[in-house]
């Protein structure tokens, strides 16, 4: 029984992945404070934590979080881990997009005009994938609507709907690993460095939050940058499959 | 208790031998209370019954049995085919939230009248029942007197052979009370047969050929009106129209 | 309370600007949620009277599962018709999957429980009052039922006012077999749902008071009417 | 349809395994639903009756306000309670929010419209009834309420249930309000959208079997006792 | 239109000269139609005054104004202190969805009865009804007169000092209607001031100290019983009691 408790407001793709369910017992087992994990787009994470309703952040979108530094609402901002976008898609491929350039593959689906659901909820991995597109050369928002299909929802309905309509869809690897509708959709394009996927973690700063349970939340911070909790990481492997990559001392 | 009589209409009865209405060994029941007991009773083809009895005896209920809505738990009625579809007036009348109007008009429809043929019909009963002035106000509003009457309107409406009265004057005014009366004594002249519960003595004499007492669930006595009044056959009946009441 | 000052503002400005794409999301909730009322009324009307004044086996059955349905959680309604839907589904061949046609349908199955059952209740009330007579004027079992839902019309008002409010507010279901695709199905409560995830809390919000103005209108309209048609009954 | 085959096996194994964690999210799920409810309706009847019978300044507002509020939409009464219960929000040093307490005062604003407006309709009818009779035996306003709440105690169960549907199936709020944190704030509607988003459609809509099976349950309960209230009525 | 004349009541009348019930210039419409129209009386402290008139004169309205159940749109009612509480006997009594033996107890709470007195009074209020047998019966499926009794011995629950009667013995048999009077005289016995909707001139004639004719909303003729009867003032009340109508 955990005497104190610490909210995290996290990414939905780490909870979704199962990575809490494997690290969280650990760390209570050895320090008895309970984690309380609200998975949220990173866009509501930032802000609840900006309105203090969380002691941590683990969310995935850099300038937001440098951002949120800087304003003075996190401590600092440290590398956790890592992971890699892919591209996914009907194993038939109508737009010829497979291979390991994925500017290239985004071109074949726009020049194609394939069906493409995009989360479109500024999340981490949203913001990714319009600076891809940008990268590209291509400006999917124009036929909105048409091929490119803006869901508006988390990583998951997203890829409910590129399933059940043979939209391609980007995403990260951990969601797409761990999630079960796969239906006959397949990786199309893994590898390329453009597709890197950094997490964060922010402590909230206690001057603007004096609620802050700073003293558990550094606890848990130290152990999830430390040997431990890194090593914790790297032990995650649901299905056999590493999801997430330490790299907390880079 | 006594014997019940079933004495033989005084009025002549048509060709056929089959009676109009014949009931057998009624029994009723609710929760666990018995409310008709065994009633057996014959009833011609025409003319006009009508059923006394005190307070709670079961006229309502029989009347309702008869017209088909409430099923006896045991026993049987059987009416002749031409008395088949009977109209009820009940003691509380239940009108719906519409106009006097559009309540007639509503049960013609129910009655299978063409729609071309309704608005002559609704106008002659308005005018039958006193309600003409009255067509467009809303049924609910109508003072007491006022919905009885557009009750026997409607139940006039499906132009019926055998007319089922809970007490259809209780609350009219004489002249109304009147208007009644000569409406059932014109529709028995048709040959449409009456079946009229009343408390009102003089009323039964005035119309009834045959009177049926009932009484705690029994049809303790059937006999032709002038002989029911004159001379009643039964203690309860006799009790009854001296206003004492026998448990 | 800055936010919600920020969001009135905010409220404001979108129904002031009516800029294309609001108005694009206002009118498809119109549509979705208008249609999805009527069917749900047309089926939960009849449904409900049958319920009360039926005689058929399974009727107690039956009533019991309308009953339930209403506590249908939205998220399975549109997983059970996203499998139906979906391309590998048996009904993927209609192609009917991320149109406003799921998105009806979906309300549809979550609304007609409510009117049902609330139709129901009413009807029953009603004919405990007007059985015999009906029964007197020998009117059939639909015209009984007919009948009936014709008295009972102030209150089946309320009956449809409680599932549009159900049809406006919801969100689960036609996320699901909406997809909440921008210029294609996305409605209200799932652009409401969106900005919130996006942390545009005050447009979010903005967007609930529209929402609710709106719902205020089509209250204060049916209401007007239910008072209307609900005179004679006491008049 | 073998996804719905392995949903319903899916759904037999979790009630015959009824492991921990899923007994903990049912049981949380049925305090939370339980207790808004109750709440609900001990706010939603009076008001409901209120409205009816009741003769005061903006009472026609109030019920239109009331019959509005139906139309909620759960993801906006989330945000507004989680404005008001953030620790930025004036309601903030009450460390309400994700906790059970605040799911259940978001369900209690979803559910007391919808319980109050459909009290409103019944006790309105009865009272065309029994208005003048109340007067008559000189009932003050509050004594006439409780006597017509009695009387339409068969109705008001319907309304519960129409209330309990909509605690039972909602999940925008107490996602928000509860953030759907494992083993303190999960239950069954937000368990059911987690699972969705892992594409664990199968296991979703286990719990979503599960779900209808309590509300058949609870209803099938309700309703029982609602024939037995409204025995004496027809009896 | 015949004037209304205003006779004295041939009752003895209390010490005090202020009249039990005064009403000057009622005036009632509704949905455009004037319903009362202009009806003055001045009744005593006690005594029993029959209410005559012809369906839809407006007798059940203008009980219902003085019960305070309708707000008049002209006029004034002033009821003497001891009659500020009266109680009503409804034409269509509603009764509630409980046993007759709850009615009664809900009336006596809603009279202010504390608890512990109310059985004693309910056994005492079934008992002059007739009802004893009936206590646990559902109210609603009592008979038509069961029903009129039991809402009697409600009016009766609250020991009122003014008691308004809207045909109560319309569908009570002999002996019930024997008794329901005798209620009625022992009360007005007690200095219980009744005001009596009939259709039955001879209740009227049995009971009633003075008699107020309404028609077509107005109080067209006030006089003591005998003279009433004997001798009707004007045309409409002599058309009334040989049952016709004067329109
Ligand atoms: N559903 C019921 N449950 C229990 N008792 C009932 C029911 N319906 C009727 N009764 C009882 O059956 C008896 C007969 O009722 P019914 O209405 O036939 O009487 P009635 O002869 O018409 O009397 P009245 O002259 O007062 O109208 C009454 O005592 C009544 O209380
Ligand atoms: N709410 C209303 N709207 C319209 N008309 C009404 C309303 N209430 C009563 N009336 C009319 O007022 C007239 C008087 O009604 P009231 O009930 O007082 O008559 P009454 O003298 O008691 O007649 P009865 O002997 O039939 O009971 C009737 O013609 C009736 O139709
Ligand atoms: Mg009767
Ligand atoms: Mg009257």
């Amino acid at each position: 029984t955990a005497q104190s408790h610490i909210t995290v407001q996290s990414t939905t793709s780490t909870q979704n992945s199962g990575l809490y369910e494997h690290l969280l017992p650990i760390f209570e087992e050895k320090t008895g404070i309970d984690v309380r994990v609200v998975a949220v787009g990173t866009g509501q994470a930032l802000k609840n934590a900006g309105n203090c309703d969380g002691d941590m952040l683990i969310t995935h979108a850099r300038a937001a979080e440098e951002a949120f530094v800087a304003e003075g609402k996190g401590l600092a901002r440290h590398t956790l881990m890592y992971n890699d976008f892919i591209l996914v898609g009907p194993a038939a491929d109508p737009a010829s997009a497979a291979g390991d350039d994925i500017l290239a593959a985004l071109s074949a689906i726009a020049e194609s005009e394939a069906p493409f659901a995009s989360r479109a909820d500024d999340s981490g991995t949203n913001k990714a994938e319009l600076a891809l597109w940008s990268e590209a050369g291509a400006d999917p928002k124009a036929a909105s609507g048409t091929w490119y299909l803006e869901t508006g929802s988390g990583m998951g309905a997203t890829l409910n709907l590129g399933t059940a309509q043979g939209a391609y869809v980007l995403t990260d690897r951990a969601t797409w690993d761990t999630f079960a509708n796969k239906s006959d959709f397949e990786i199309l394009v893994e590898g390329d460095p453009k597709l890197f996927n950094q997490y964060g973690l922010i402590v909230v700063s206690p001057a603007a939050c004096p609620a802050t349970r700073i003293v558990e939340a550094e606890t848990f911070a130290k152990w999830l940058l430390g040997p431990e909790g890194q090593d914790a990481i790297q032990a995650f492997a649901p299905n056999g499959k590493q999801l997430f990559f330490p790299n907390a001392a880079e | 208790m006594a014997e019940r009589r079933v004495i033989p209409l005084s009025r002549p009865e048509p060709p056929n031998a089959e009676p109009g209405i014949a009931i057998s060994g009624l029994h009723l029941s609710r929760s666990g209370r018995a409310l008709l007991r065994g009633v057996s009773l014959t009833l011609g083809h025409t003319g006009i019954t009508a059923l006394l009895g005190p307070n709670g005896a079961g006229k309502s209920l029989l009347l309702r049995a008869i017209a088909g809505i409430i099923p006896p738990d045991a026993g049987e009625i059987n009416l002749a085919p031409r008395l088949a579809h009977p109209a009820l007036v009940f003691q509380k009348p239940v009108l719906l939230r519409r106009s006097a109007r559009a309540n007639l008009a509503h049960a013609l429809k129910l009655a299978g009248v063409p729609r071309a043929a309704r608005p002559a019909r609704i106008s002659d009963l308005l005018e039958q029942c006193d309600l003409t002035a009255l067509a467009a106000s809303p049924a609910r509003s109508l003072s007491g007197g006022e919905q009885q009457r557009l009750a026997m309107a409607r139940a006039l409406a499906g132009d019926p052979a055998l007319l089922l009265l809970d007490e259809p004057t209780a609350s009219l005014d004489p002249k109304a009370t009147a208007a009644i009366e000569a409406i059932t004594l014109r529709a028995a002249g048709r040959g449409v047969k009456v079946i009229l519960v009343t408390h009102d003595r003089a009323q039964a004499e005035r119309l009834a050929g045959d009177v049926v007492f009932l009484h705690k669930g029994r049809a303790v006595e059937h006999a032709p009106a002038p002989r029911f009044f004159s001379t009643p056959a039964s203690a309860e009946a006799q009790a009854y129209l001296e206003g004492r009441l026998i448990l | 309370m800055s936010a919600f000052r920020e969001a009135i503002a905010e409220a404001a400005g979108l129904i002031v600007r009516a800029d294309a794409d609001f108005l694009e999301i206002v009118a498809l909730s119109a549509q979705v949620t208008g249609l999805a009322v009527l069917i749900a009324c047309a089926i939960g009307f009849p449904l409900g009277a049958l319920l009360a004044v039926g005689r058929f086996r399974g009727r107690g059955a039956l009533s019991l599962a309308v009953s339930a349905a209403m506590g249908l959680p939205p998220v399975v309604v549109g997983l059970v018709l996203y499998m139906l839907l979906s391309r590998a589904g048996p009904l993927g061949v209609l192609g009917l999957l991320y149109t406003p046609t799921a998105m009806v349908i979906a309300q549809v199955v979550l609304v007609t429980p409510i009117i049902a059952a609330l139709t129901r209740q009413v009807v029953e009330d009603l004919d405990a009052e007007y059985s015999e007579t009906l029964r007197a004027l020998r009117a059939t079992r639909a015209q009984a039922m007919g009948t009936l839902l014709w008295e009972a019309r102030p209150a089946l008002v309320t009956a449809a006012l409680a599932g549009l409010g159900r049809a406006m507010a919801e969100v689960g279901a036609v996320m699901i077999v909406g997809g909440n695709i921008d210029h294609l199905t996305r409605v209200m409560t799932t652009a409401i749902a969106l900005e919130t995830s996006r942390g545009e809390l005050a447009l979010a919000l903005a967007l609930g008071i529209v929402l609710l103005v709106a719902s205020l209108a089509i209250n204060a309209a049916l209401m007007g009417l239910r008072q209307r048609i609900g005179e004679p009954a006491h008049g």
